[in-house]
């Protein structure tokens, strides 16, 4: 991210790179995703081994208790790297919930099995396809000692890989309100939970759930009932600002990808990175990204804020102009390169869609305008 | 509620005769398009199989020569004047019907009738015209994108044959046509436009391979295809020999009206209204977000305003015949438009356009419709400003030719 | 405008092409913006022989009976011109108003006299900035034979040169109601009116009015008393419609002017119209101020639809258009002619001002971007 | 309700030194600028007298040298580091205090101070330093905007003297400076940056004529100066003779803090948020337009941005001294946002900024105080994205130093 860092951050930031550079060649990517599983299990214990998984988690649970900044070191690499993993999903959305919610028994049991790669987790709460988590309806009636829970989750990322899932539900209040929501946790193999898993356009794989009068115990609570609310916000707005690093690093990749093209291809005679017209418009692409990587860097400083309004501002801040911006090079990308941005065994189109739907994922740049101009006006 | 209905205010209102002849072709396109065909064109599908291709087109030419509107009645066309074209083509679109067959009908045709034998003709109009024969065209290259005349795939001659060795690149359709015309090298000493010659030929020729290429929306429309020693009678040579280029040049100007995608676009406009006004489980409907009902409202006036252009650039003084390097203007803003609205449709449906499946999946029952085709056809379609031209070399054609800058 | 005239068109096309390029050259233009009327009157008197100023009315008041096509031919012209004058205040606002109200008495006393150059009108309604006619907080209180008439008015059009201020007031209902509006015939000596007049920074005039229980006879309103605001949108409608040309007429003038600039120009020791990124540029102008040549047109059949949404809905999209994409040319023009585009003595600022004040006049972009989407939805 | 200071999330927090630095000028400027001068700056006024330039100058350098901080403490100035400097900066601008005295201050006296000789720097320095001298800068030439190093006018020598003959154009503040250093041709046979020669002299000596250039918004900033014979000693060459185009590129690389405006865009948003809270009569506030108030969003939002990547470029590994080619990022964007707030202003007022008055005018009072700047001050500062080396220089620049094409 071209900042001061630290020697820590600095080893992070390098051993992802080398990964990406050394394994994860975009023929090897592009194979993976096409797999069942759309990932390697050998690549996710290289993670765990190197240190990734437990990155966030707290030290008393087996992690290295680092913040965004060092998450952001991870993304942007992967985001170079078109990396697809249900590291997201895992670390950053499951067990952040368990970290900032979950009681002792519950870290202990989960958290150093995410760092160690044993178990793998997911978030949902999104019903609406913009995931606003405050639309939440799915419901979740005491009955007994437990819960019935009923409702339908969509856009899930990697559901089918999850060993557990961090459901969001009503215990009360009505959708639009952010009171009343909790955390559930659920096993996918759950009696009465159906999970559907696609591929998705972007490489990664994205659920749907179903459950209609699923029973859990009360010990599968999580977190304060009816509390959920703001410890969802929280894990959201660095899970945003991670994906803001993401898609800096992608954008940068499709910069230094198109400036190689220009320097190669030929048409009427001449380098194509020779007709002004196309160099102002890949500097534009290279100003684009390299406002990303600062605006990575603010999303990861806004995004461990103690203050909720200061936090929820910046992140939607930058995950708003990431959005916005990343779709514009993205778009640059595929044109600027002509016919083989179209092709599918080219990286220029997977750029693109990846950036895209980092943009729709967990609030797009509308989505967090709006959230943005509701807090600063 | 008020509906543009693609054809600007005023102007058919002026035309009783067009407004007649636009409730006619309406009317038929409506009552006899078959629902299986117009379900997989409404879903934006970008592989419409070649017997539905062929099936629609029959139908057209059973009306009376429909399927191919711009041929002349002499040639089995109906003779239609260039705004009866532009409406056929426009209500084809509103209907969700397929588009022309375009490398046959309104590409090839017309330029056999300017240019070819009265022997080729009667070998060649007929099939094109009753839909028995699809075609693919065989002009860019590997190195000769943006740049066509550096075309080097050579055609030599060999008694009374072309032996073709060499590949062209991006070539739609070429793994559902029965012939390919292309364009191929015949002599290298002169200016890049010179010795250029433009041949016909089976698809089965011995010699020829084809790879498909796949785009990275994850379709295949279009493919790369080898010439290995491929032997092509000099009968099948349209006009003089190092005379291709010009007959291109004809043929590429043919494409009028279709370049603005006006029609395409009003289909997705149309679409993407369905999408908005539909109600979400908490009774709201994404019309009432401000934000994207001012973006749609938006991009319909940008439509409003191309067609408009469209219509005074085809039918103005000098009609489509004079409209020169202008095409470009559509071709240019016209893509972008398209390409907006597609994106558009992509925000509406969100996150839920991730998951990529095929047009006809019944494997997503939680998903809704439009789930199934919005990313890809926002995907897909970036080709159009890149295909056919890019729209930077139509900027440099407008350069030159309109501002007169070198 | 590139369509098919009629021969007619034709005569009233030429006729005023030809006094722009023969009588109004730019630096005669700024002499006659600098002085204390803003206009000449002997240009006006020309305006009058030609039959410009009788254009729009009828034929029965002297006028030549004719559409919003032929206004747009003429206003095309006025905007490759610059050129500054009460036309649009007189014919197209004040004018309009008595022709489509006014009594008999009223129409022969005034629409005459204006056709042949003796008496200027203007129209106030807005007294909010952005122009909102349902906005209206002006009160007209009855008062024995009469009215007494109350408010304030801004953004009045040349209301100096005017004899005569078509004045909308509240007769009825209330700020944000569309009926209850009435149309009111004021001298603009009228005792009790403070009129204030500005130069504006289009080298047009803008005025504001005040007025304090300012006594007005019953003989003063003109059409339906609080039925003004039917006549008052269309009246504005075919208005907006003529901005839509003049800007188009502009627009065209910035594309010329900047393509005879890049043809002269050197830097580098070589025609800046010769570098492919100002190219592309100038390319973008050309085709955006193509666009609004058919939009122009397209504003000028809408206005004249009888169907008033039909008529609202094509005259805001065109104005939002032009609005936003006449400005984007106006600061292209600037920007591609660099320092030169700066002074005072050159075109290209003059072109920006007057797109910008046009964009801004009778609603702006979003405004009628608002008022389109109202009526399409 | 949420603030943006100028300092972004966290930077001053984790510099307690810098946070008591920033409280300190801050504190000085809001109690000591005349409130006469801020009206003035808060009103975009372009043209400062002079008389309000050097007082605000004079209480500036009283405090310690304050007028010139990047000044080392050896010539006067207060020594400050480059995040000093930074800070006092936006402070200046966060308060409606005027800008620094650019061309004697910021860039001519560091240029003095590396180059000149130990007499020049006695001499020009303290003047420089007190507020006692105003300086303009020849560089551009009617024939030489983007391609500076093209200048033609002359400096020929004769003796001890330098004898200038030709023009100097858009000379900022010519008719109020006292003195004037510039670039003049003593040499054409060379490649033209060589041949150059840097020459201070004062505008009072015989031969200089200035002639005002009014920009389009109605101001009077530049002038166009002529040179007939206009003697000027040869003490009062900086350097060597042909060796000033080094000298000018030094003396232009020092204008890093104020490039992307990011304090003057801070200003107008703050601006601009008072004037969308402002009621209307009918009681609403155009911040309760949903439209303008996403607009009003967007742009604080890239301003969040682009003062994020400021820092990173001024302050990241190596220093503001390491930023090369990078600079021009900042030009470029931070000028598009600038003009896009301004813009936004003057939508804003929408037709209340019609009419064309003077800043002090009394004459308007129906009209709100805003009326008196937003047009003009939008239309001024078009200007940004070309002077200085136009947008599109400055992306030739990236293109070549940083892309590394050709």
């Amino acid at each position: 991210m071209r900042i001061e860092l630290t020697e820590e951050q600095s080893l992070i930031k390098d051993s992802v790179a080398r990964f990406v550079a050394e394994r994860y060649p975009f023929d090897r990517r592009q194979k993976l995703v096409a797999t069942p599983e759309g990932y390697s299990e050998e690549d996710w214990r290289s993670f765990a081994e190197l240190g990734w998984l437990g990155l966030p988690l707290p030290e008393t649970a087996g992690g290295l208790g680092m913040g965004p900044l060092e998450v952001g070191l991870v993304m942007e690499s992967f985001g170079r790297g078109l990396v697809a993993s249900p590291y997201l999903a895992t670390v950053l959305l499951g067990a952040a919930v368990v970290a900032a919610a979950g009681s002792a028994t519950q870290q202990s049991e989960m958290l150093p099995a995410v760092a160690e790669g044993r178990m793998k987790l997911t978030l949902a709460f999104a019903e609406d396809d913009r995931q606003d988590p405050a639309a939440i309806a799915a419901s979740a009636e005491l009955d007994g000692g437990g819960f019935l829970l009923t409702g339908v989750k969509a856009g899930v990322p990697y559901a089918a890989a999850a060993d557990r899932i961090l459901l969001v539900a009503r215990t009360g209040g009505r959708p639009g309100d952010a009171s009343g929501l909790s955390f559930f946790l659920v096993d996918r193999q759950q009696r009465g939970l159906e999970v559907r898993d696609y591929a998705a356009h972007d490489g990664s794989r994205v659920g749907t759930l179903r459950f209609d009068r699923m029973a859990l115990g009360h010990d599968r609570l999580v977190g304060p009932k009816d509390g959920a609310f703001p410890i969802l916000e929280a894990v959201l707005d660095r899970a945003r600002a991670a994906l803001c690093a993401e898609a800096s690093g992608i954008a940068n990749a499709v910069y230094e990808k198109t400036l190689s093209y220009f320097k190669t291809r030929e048409q009427f005679g001449k380098l194509i990175g020779s007709f002004q017209a196309l160099q102002h418009r890949l500097t534009d692409v290279y100003m684009k990204a390299e406002l990303l990587q600062s605006v990575a860097v603010d999303a990861a400083e806004a995004a461990a804020a103690s203050d909720p309004a200061t936090r929820a501002a910046g992140v939607s801040a930058a995950k708003s102009l990431t959005g916005t911006l990343g779709r514009e090079i993205g778009k640059e990308g595929v044109q600027l390169h002509g016919g083989i941005g179209m092709t599918w065994d080219y990286e220029a189109g997977h750029y693109l869609k990846r950036l895209t739907f980092i943009d729709l994922a967990l609030g797009d740049s509308h989505w967090h305008l709006e959230r943005f101009r509701r807090l600063s006006s | 509620m008020i509906e543009i209905d693609g054809y600007g205010s005023g102007w058919l209102e002026a035309r009783p005769d067009l407004k007649s002849f636009r409730d006619e072709v309406r009317g038929f396109i409506r009552s006899h398009l078959p629902e299986e065909i117009r379900r997989l064109v409404a879903a934006e599908c970008m592989e419409l199989p070649r017997e539905y291709i062929l099936r629609w087109h029959r139908i057209l030419y059973q009306r009376g020569g429909w399927g191919c509107p711009n041929w002349p009645q002499e040639h089995g066309g109906p003779g239609w004047s260039f705004e009866q074209q532009f409406i056929f083509e426009r209500e084809l679109a509103l209907a969700d019907a397929p588009r022309l067959v375009s490398f046959g009908v309104t590409m090839l045709g017309p330029t056999l009738i300017e240019y070819a034998s009265a022997e080729q003709k009667a070998r060649f109009l007929p099939p094109i015209l009753k839909g028995e024969m699809l075609w693919c065209q065989g002009f860019s290259e590997p190195n000769s994108g943006s740049d066509l005349a550096s075309l080097k795939t050579r055609a030599e001659r060999e008694g009374d044959h072309y032996i073709i060795n060499g590949t062209k690149i991006w070539t739609t359709e070429a793994q559902i046509a029965d012939w390919m015309f292309g364009l191929f090298r015949t002599d290298s000493s002169g200016k890049k436009q010179q010795g250029i010659t433009f041949l016909l030929f089976d698809m089965k020729t011995p010699g020829i391979t084809i790879r498909p290429i796949r785009t990275f929306d994850g379709g295949h429309e279009v493919n790369q295809v080898f010439f290995d020693n491929v032997k092509v009678p000099v009968a099948q040579r349209l006009g003089e020999e190092h005379k291709g280029w010009g007959y291109a040049k004809y043929l590429l100007s043919l494409e009028r009206f279709g370049i603005a995608e006006v029609s395409r676009s009003l289909q997705t406009l149309g679409r993407l209204k369905s999408i908005l006004h539909r109600r979400r489980a908490d009774g709201s409907s994404l019309m009432s977000d401000h934000a994207f009902g001012s973006r749609l409202a938006a991009a319909e006036i940008k439509l409003r305003a191309l067609e408009a252009l469209e219509r005074r650039l085809l039918f103005g003084p000098g009609g489509p015949e004079s409209m020169g390097a202008e095409a470009s203007i559509l071709k240019v803003m016209g893509t972008e438009l398209q390409q907006g609205l597609l994106e558009l449709q992509v925000d509406a449906v969100a996150l839920g356009a991730a998951p990529d499946l095929p047009a006809e999946s019944q494997d997503a029952p939680n998903l809704p419709p439009e789930a199934r085709y919005a990313a890809r056809a926002f995907f897909n379609m970036r080709k159009t400003s890149i295909y056919g031209g890019s729209n930077e070399i139509q900027k440099n054609i407008l350069t030159k030719a309109v501002l007169g800058l070198e």
